[in-house]
């Protein structure tokens, strides 16, 4: 119920004005307000569950506020209906993607551009030559292929990158005034990155407003603009980001002071714990050898499609190696499930938490014990649950969860929280080696701390930890070693001591023939 | 907007080992194809009196009334629910639509029998829809209450007792031959209804593939949220979805009744599960938002042909049962094959 | 999603609802002991089926067992031909009634096995699964009777199990009740339960957590299947006969009776006491109607009218005073 | 229902259908007559024995005085009549003269000479040789197997030239089954020259199949039926003759027997029911402890007679 109003700015393109979000209990916007003016940039920066994805549900329509008001163009609601807030050139990167994965490319790209044109009316035939057209030019703006046999392949069989991709692409595919990107960088590679901040100051030379949500500072600081920081729902701070210092946003975020020097405490023990020789699985990962001493933190970069996925997953057996030898504390073991690495003493963090870790419905407490449940089991075969509930209050409590109760749904955590409670699920078996994958994807500051904290811990206690990742900080602060994989195989291998990022992001490049890229594993049907 | 991007992506397309299987993963249906075929050399194998005229038209007439269901239970599978309710709007159309035009109307033209029919399908699909919608359970559930809910009003309000002479119009319709011609001293007729199957999937075929709303059915089988969360209004895909399955249904009894020379209300319902095991079998995922037109219909073929060439084969009725039961695992286990090559 | 402690209030206060106003129409007689023990009697068949369904749903993707009623009669009629070759029922009564049960119950399980075994290894879809095997056991029952009834007769134990009481209760239904504490026991308490009951919310996440996935859904389908096993002995114990075509509406009524428990269809959640409760209120309803002289169509109608209302109800969070956990729509 | 009057409740195999609600007439009709019982009609909304079984049940439970039940499957209902009996329960019933609790089963006819009066009726059509086959309501049905069973047996003694095909096809008493599978048997047999069918809707789905392939005259069909449903089919001639006995007059009759038994009265052979078709019943001693009583119901129609019972 739009109204005219005489004191909304005139050049501001969105603003928004007190407004508060309950969700039951929690509130999780507390009268927030800020203003969008075109060609900006702005960066909302804040932890885990301090309200940016709710924010931006509400300027997307998803949710609607339960007090205040959002300026639109001069026009007051109280509250937008999303195909109000498409209309109006409001296009949002969620931070779940929101794709759909049984349809191709092409629709997931350039459908919503002929259900905004049509007000969302249904009753209309579509255009699937304008269809093409229109998801050709975005996806050649994000740097994917053009080609028909893409255009038509259907979403769930893209790798995790091509997807955030895709949603981006999706984002830019109409005339939009104002695009919101909810931590749009997750799982994309530096170059993709690279390319995104191109497409972002493109959209801004435009005159496209572009509000990014993303818990990788350095990223901010590359793209410029302003920062709004939020912390428990409230915006503490607003300004060009250029007046702050990593550190003092960091503060800002989480009210207390976080100094991100190298995290790396302890040193390898004596003693080989893992050790793989010839690894392959095909085609993705080719002849790879390397070994895992007590207590060492070994880091695995590469590019999203240099098999370093594949190799993490086949030394969590999810894709059983194809090819090659393990040898767990000099004994030759074989992996072919998941169950077979959990009773060799090794645990898998991975990448999608959501998917492939957590159980959203089911109670923390739940999921912490997951693994477990057969020792928890007495000798008639019941589950002391009191032990279990023991054991996960300590588990949350040693990963510092910000929720005592541990009846909560894990759903209902922040991403922060949930990987807090998938890697402390594998505290509860203390594996002998832990493989880390994208620990930190989508997590904030605070939540990083505590969570490299924990990491370091566990090393000094023994036990062999491998973290693959493409966040180089991470694991320059981390490792002890760091492999670079290219193409299938181990090109490099560098002391986290002697090295840089740029030394690194090189030997993720060198001459990149014909890729492979990463098969994702669907279970059909 | 299409600018100068810049570096080039890591990102390329996927590409697929094996041409063929990967056809089979994408367009399942052509392992229904594959099957329907092997079925039926096997059979004009084992009894050659199989190779007639006769036995296409019998199949062609006794795939109609199935084939209209499938095709509504497609479109709801496709959207991510389950339909089981809609037997019982066609036994409730068509019992009481038969009822009104003998007792008040007996000599409607069949036309407009056909829309009214069609018409009061839609309805009772309405209220499926609004139910859904509102209750927010799934649509299985939902179903299964609206199938002993309309049952129930049919046969405690409406009438049991059978319709055994219909409105001249209504009988003659079903007599209407499209195709008639004479083998072996026997008349072979295809009934012009037969018509009605064709028709049905075309437009069908058109609307979710040709239109915003049969795009947006996809969309809300492959996550309502996000579907929602992207401007697809969830209550009108789910109202239309379900009014075009019960139109269908609504059609797919009077063609019964018409068919059949009688209305019987006990009729149709208890065979849901198998028009459901039929589009599954033509390719289209319990799981919902995929499948196709065409797999729908070669799945009905298939259960159709496999239930009529028992006596050809000459199976003793004691094991007609073991043997269909048999088929259907070996039709999924295989499917299952022809998916995992991948 | 309603909150199965809602659903379980629901439940309770329809069926004192119902008790309360079948005594009413009927002027008490509906309270007689005699008409409680002999809806209490007709009960567990029906309870065990559904119980089985809502196993087979918990399991997720999909899961759903078609095959309940068939496997029960398929575990009585072979039983009943296997062991009356060498056994007379009215000569050996307890050793014949114990070689009945244990072979219905084998059968059962074997059964359910095959159905867990195409689902677990061959990946076969639930609903296509079960509906192939409920016709593949409905057809071997034929096979095996030829079609015809098999008489069981009355051997005391059976006859026992059928017709006699315990304490006034019937003692089909206090096996009914031990067997549902015990599986809901199963659920709650053991590593099955709750590796089933997280593998239904997230089959993926379960395997990367080592779940042996194979071995609970073959567990699942076959304790389905002893149920129906179960379930077959007491068609036998109380009708003397068994046969292939007995029960054919209960497939639906399982379903219907499992749902209306609030056992989610996308798996991951059911509780037995609810199944059980809404077993007794569908009996309640249908011998209340029975009592009343009214035709059977109605029942159809009230069911599903029954089924709605409690839909509606739960989704408008009626009850939700009622209990303090907040239902929460997870993204 | 606080009344002295006995309760005799009637169970039949399904309400609805047309022959079950001919058999209400009479007991309707009895009722009439009877003002000093309490005679009323129950049935299940599914062909399910199952269904049944639990009215059966609850009536017990209610506490009726006779019920007179039309046994979807005999063999299920053994159980619960037994108890019904310890209960004092007066038990009648129909179509069932397998039935082992009962006090009397009460037959239109003799299901063997039923079976052979139709397929002689058939073989007189055929003229004696030819190929046949036979239909069933479903393999669990027993009246029907024996039906067919005598025909069998009937046309293996008298007509030696009549060669039996694909038998005990299986109709559901689904008219648009049967009529496919009819449909199916033509293709495969085309030199078919009959059918005796058995459930109450066969005739109607085989003497569309025969009609529609244009082979009336051509092939004889003979079977259980109602007249008023067959009507069309008789008059065009694709069915031959059909056979059937009077649902109402059974239920008039089952619920005298039950009366007189309620009242402590014998039914000896011979006597009168006062029910037309059982005025001089056959009475035997049953498979258990009750009575066989047989009429002489049994009706076989043709174009020519089957107006003098429309129903
Ligand atoms: N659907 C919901 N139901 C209940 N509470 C919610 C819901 N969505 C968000 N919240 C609450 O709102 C708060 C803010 O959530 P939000 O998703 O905005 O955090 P965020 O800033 O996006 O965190 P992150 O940086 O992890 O994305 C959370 O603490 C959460 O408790
Ligand atoms: N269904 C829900 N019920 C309750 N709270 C929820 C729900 N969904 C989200 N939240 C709240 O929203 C907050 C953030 O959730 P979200 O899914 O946005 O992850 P996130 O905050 O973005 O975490 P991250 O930034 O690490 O990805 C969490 O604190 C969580 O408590
Ligand atoms: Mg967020
Ligand atoms: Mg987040």
């Amino acid at each position: 119920m739009p109204r005219p109003d005489a004191a909304a700015k005139a050049d501001a393109f969105l603003e928004l004005r007190g407004i508060h979000k309950r969700f039951g209990g929690v509130h999780a916007l507390r009268g927030v307000g800020f203003t969008i003016e075109p060609g900006e940039a702005y960066h909302l920066l804040g932890e885990n569950g301090c309200g940016k994805s709710t924010v931006i549900k509400i300027m997307s329509g998803a949710h609607a506020p339960d007090e205040g008001e959002i300026v639109l163009e001069g026009k007051v609601y109280y509250s937008l209906t999303a195909i109000q807030s498409l209309s109006a050139g409001i296009e949002t990167v969620y931070q779940d993607l929101s794709l759909l994965p049984n349809l191709t490319v092409a629709e997931n790209v350039a459908l919503n551009e002929q259900l905004v044109a049509s007000g969302g009316r249904l009753a209309r035939l579509f255009d699937r030559a304008r269809l093409r057209e229109t998801a050709a030019s975005a996806l050649a703006t994000v740097g994917l292929p053009t080609d028909r046999a893409f255009l038509g392949t259907v979403v769930s069989d893209l790798p995790l990158a091509q997807r955030q991709l895709v949603a981006i692409a999706r984002a830019i595919a109409t005339r939009a005034k104002m695009v919101i990107m909810d931590e749009p960088t997750t799982s994309l590679t530096r170059r993709e990155v690279d390319n995104l901040i191109a497409v972002v100051e493109r959209l801004r030379s435009e005159g496209v407003a572009v509000l990014f949500v993303t818990h990788k500072l350095d990223e901010c600081y590359r793209i410029g603009g302003h920062a709004i920081v939020f912390r428990d729902g409230q915006c503490v701070e607003q300004g060009p980001l250029a007046n702050y210092t990593k550190q003092r946003l960091a503060e800002l975020m989480t009210g207390r002071r976080i100094d991100a020097e190298r995290y790396r405490t302890g040193a390898p023990m004596a003693g080989e714990l893992f050790a793989a020789s010839g690894l392959s699985l095909l085609p993705n990962v080719r002849d790879v050898s390397f070994s895992v001493r007590k207590g060492e933190i070994l880091g695995i970069t590469g590019l999203a499609d240099s098999g370093r996925n594949e190799l993490a997953m086949a030394i969590a057996g999810v894709m059983p190696a194809t090819g090659g030898s393990l040898r767990i504390d000099g004994k030759a073991e074989k992996i072919r499930h998941p169950s077979e690495a959990i009773k060799l003493g090794i645990g898998y963090v991975p990448e999608d938490r959501l998917a492939e870790g957590l159980f959203l419905d089911k109670s923390i407490f739940e999921n912490e014990i997951a693994l477990v449940v057969r020792d928890l089991a007495n000798g008639f075969g019941v589950v002391d649950k009191a032990k279990g509930r023991a054991l996960a209050d300590k588990l949350s409590q040693d990963m510092r969860l910000n929720t005592r109760n541990l009846d909560l749904p894990v759903g209902a955590l922040s991403g922060g929280n949930q990987q807090r409670v998938l890697i402390g699920r594998w505290l509860s078996i203390l594996p002998k080696l832990l493989v880390l994958h994208g620990p930190t994807v989508g997590v904030d500051v605070g939540s990083k701390d505590t969570i490299y904290r924990v990491i370091q811990q566990l090393a000094e206690a023994g036990m062999g930890l491998v973290i693959v990742s493409d966040d180089l900080p991470e694991l320059l602060q981390n490792c002890d070693r760091i492999l670079v994989m290219n193409n299938g195989r181990v090109v490099a291998e560098y002391d986290a001591r002697e090295t840089d990022e740029d030394q690194l992001y090189k030997a993720m490049l060198v001459s990149k023939p014909v890729t492979q890229p990463a098969v994702n594993t669907e279970t059909a049907r | 907007m299409s600018a100068t991007h810049l570096t080039e992506s890591a990102a390329v397309p996927v590409p697929r080992p094996n041409r063929l299987l990967e056809l089979v993963r994408r367009r399942p249906e052509i392992i229904t194809l594959v099957l329907l075929v092997a079925i039926c050399v096997a059979v004009s194998i084992i009894n050659p009196a199989f190779l007639q005229p006769s036995s296409l038209v019998d199949i062609g007439r006794a795939s109609v009334v199935m084939g209209l269901f499938a095709l509504g239970v497609f479109i709801i599978l496709a959207a991510g629910g389950i339909d089981v309710s809609f037997t019982a709007i066609a036994a409730f159309t068509m019992y009481s639509m038969t009822l009104l035009v003998k007792n008040h109307w007996p000599d409607a033209p069949i036309s407009l029998v056909l829309v009214a029919a069609t018409a009061g399908g839609a309805l009772l699909g309405v209220v499926n829809g609004l139910l859904v919608h509102y209750l927010k359970v799934p649509s299985l559930i939902v179903t299964i209450g609206t199938q002993y809910l309309f049952r129930g009003i049919l046969l405690a309000f409406i009438g049991t007792v059978w319709i055994m002479s219909l409105p001249p119009t209504m009988g003659a319709f079903g007599r209407l031959p499209l195709v008639q011609f004479d083998s072996g001293g026997r008349t072979i007729t295809l009934p012009f209804y037969f018509l009605v199957l064709p028709a049905a999937a075309l437009i069908t075929w058109w609307m979710l593939n040709r239109t915003l709303m049969g795009r947006a059915i996809f969309a809300v089988g492959g996550n309502a949220n996000v579907a929602e969360r992207l401007g697809y209004s969830l209550r009108t895909i789910h109202v239309f979805m379900f009014a075009y399955a019960g139109a269908l249904a609504g059609l797919a009894g009077i063609i019964h009744t018409a068919a059949n020379r009688q209305s019987n209300p006990f009729d149709l319902v208890g065979t849901e599960i198998n028009v459901i095991a039929a589009v599954v079998l033509g390719g289209a995922r319990i799981t919902g938002g995929t499948g196709t037109v065409i797999g729908t219909l070669l799945g009905v073929l298939l259960v159709v042909v496999v239930n009529s060439v028992l006596v050809m084969v000459g199976i003793p009725s004691t094991w007609q049962r073991v043997v269909v039961g048999a088929f259907i695992l070996l039709a999924a286990a295989f499917f299952v094959f022809c998916q995992k090559k991948n | 999603m309603r909150t199965t402690g809602g659903q379980l209030v629901m439940l309770v206060v329809i069926n004192v609802a119902l008790l309360a106003f079948g005594a009413a129409i009927s002027g008490g007689t509906f309270l007689s002991p005699f008409n409680l023990q002999s809806m209490a009697g007709q009960l567990p068949e029906i309870g065990f089926l559904a119980i089985g369904v809502m196993l087979a749903m918990c399991a997720g993707n999909g899961g759903i067992d078609l095959s309940g009623i068939a496997l029960a009669n398929l575990s009585g009629v072979v039983s009943a031909v296997v062991v009356g070759s060498f056994l007379s029922s009215a000569d050996q009564p307890a050793a014949y009634s114990l070689a009945f049960i244990a072979g219905a119950l084998v059968v059962g399980v074997l059964g359910g096995t095959f159905n867990g075994v195409l689902i677990s290894r061959l990946n076969i879809t639930p609903i296509l699964c079960t509906l192939g095997t409920q016709m593949l056991f409905t057809g071997l029952a034929v096979v095996a009777s030829d079609g015809r009834a098999v008489t069981v007769g009355s051997p005391d134990l059976l006859s026992e199990i059928g017709n006699g009481l315990f304490l006034g209760v019937p003692i089909s239904f206090v096996i009914f009740i031990a067997v549902a504490a015990f599986i809901a026991a199963l659920l709650k308490f053991t590593p099955f339960g709750l590796w089933l009951m997280l593998m239904g919310t997230n089959p993926k996440a379960a395997v990367y957590a080592g779940f042996p996935r194979t071995k609970v859904l073959i567990a699942t389908y076959a304790t389905s299947g002893l149920l129906s096993g179960l379930a077959g002995v007491i068609i036998a114990a109380r009708n003397v006969n068994v046969k292939w075509d007995y029960g054919t509406s209960y497939l639906l009524i399982a379903i219907l009776i499992a749902v209306m428990a609030g056992v989610r269809p996308e798996g991951g959640y059911g509780r037995v006491i609810c199944v059980v409760l809404a077993a007794i209120a569908l009996q309640l309803m249908s011998s209340m109607l029975n009592f009343g002289g009214l035709s059977n169509f109605v029942r159809d109608f009230a069911w599903g009218a029954l089924l709605l209302t409690f839909l509606a109800v739960g989704r408008y969070n009626v009850v939700g005073f009622l209990n303090p956990n907040k239902s929460k729509k997870l993204v | 229902m606080a009344q002295d009057k006995p309760v005799i409740a009637t169970v039949v195999k399904i309400s609805g259908i047309p022959w079950f609600d001919r058999m209400e007439t009479g007991v309707k009709q009895f009722q009439k007559d009877n003002p000093d019982v309490v005679a009323t009609q129950y049935g299940p909304a599914t062909a399910d024995a199952a269904q049944q079984l639990q009215i059966v049940t609850d009536l017990v439970a209610k506490g009726v005085n006779g019920l007179a039940v039309v046994p979807m499957d005999p063999s299920v209902l053994e159980g619960t009549l037994k108890r019904a009996m310890d209960r004092g329960i007066i038990v009648v019933t129909h179509e069932a003269d397998n039935q082992k609790n009962t006090h009397a089963d009460v037959e239109a006819f003799d299901n063997a000479d039923y079976g052979k009066a139709l397929n002689e009726r058939l073989a007189q059509c055929m003229g004696g040789k030819g190929k046949w086959t036979t239909f069933v309501g479903s393999l669990g049905s027993r009246t029907h197997m024996q039906w067919v069973g005598a025909g069998e047996a009937n046309a293996k003694a008298a007509h030696p030239e009549m060669t039996l095909v694909d038998p005990n096809n299986e109709s559901f008493d689904d008219a648009n089954g049967t009529y496919e599978k009819a449909k199916e048997i033509l293709r495969k047999h085309p030199d078919i020259k009959g059918f005796q069918t058995s459930a109450g809707n066969d005739v109607l789905g085989v003497g569309r199949a025969i009609d529609e392939a244009g082979l009336t005259g051509k092939v004889c069909l003979v079977g259980t039926g109602l007249p008023n449903p067959s009507a069309d089919l008789l008059e065009a001639g694709a069915i031959t003759a059909i056979g059937f006995w009077d649902p109402q007059k059974a239920g008039m009759a089952m619920n005298a027997v039950a009366k007189k038994l309620i009242a402590k009265q014998k039914v000896e052979d011979g006597a009168n029911l006062g029910v037309p078709g059982y005025e001089k019943v056959k009475v035997t001693k049953g498979p258990g402890e009750g009575l066989l009583i047989i009429g002489n119901g049994m009706v076989i129609a043709d174009k020519k007679n089957y107006k003098e019972y429309l129903f």
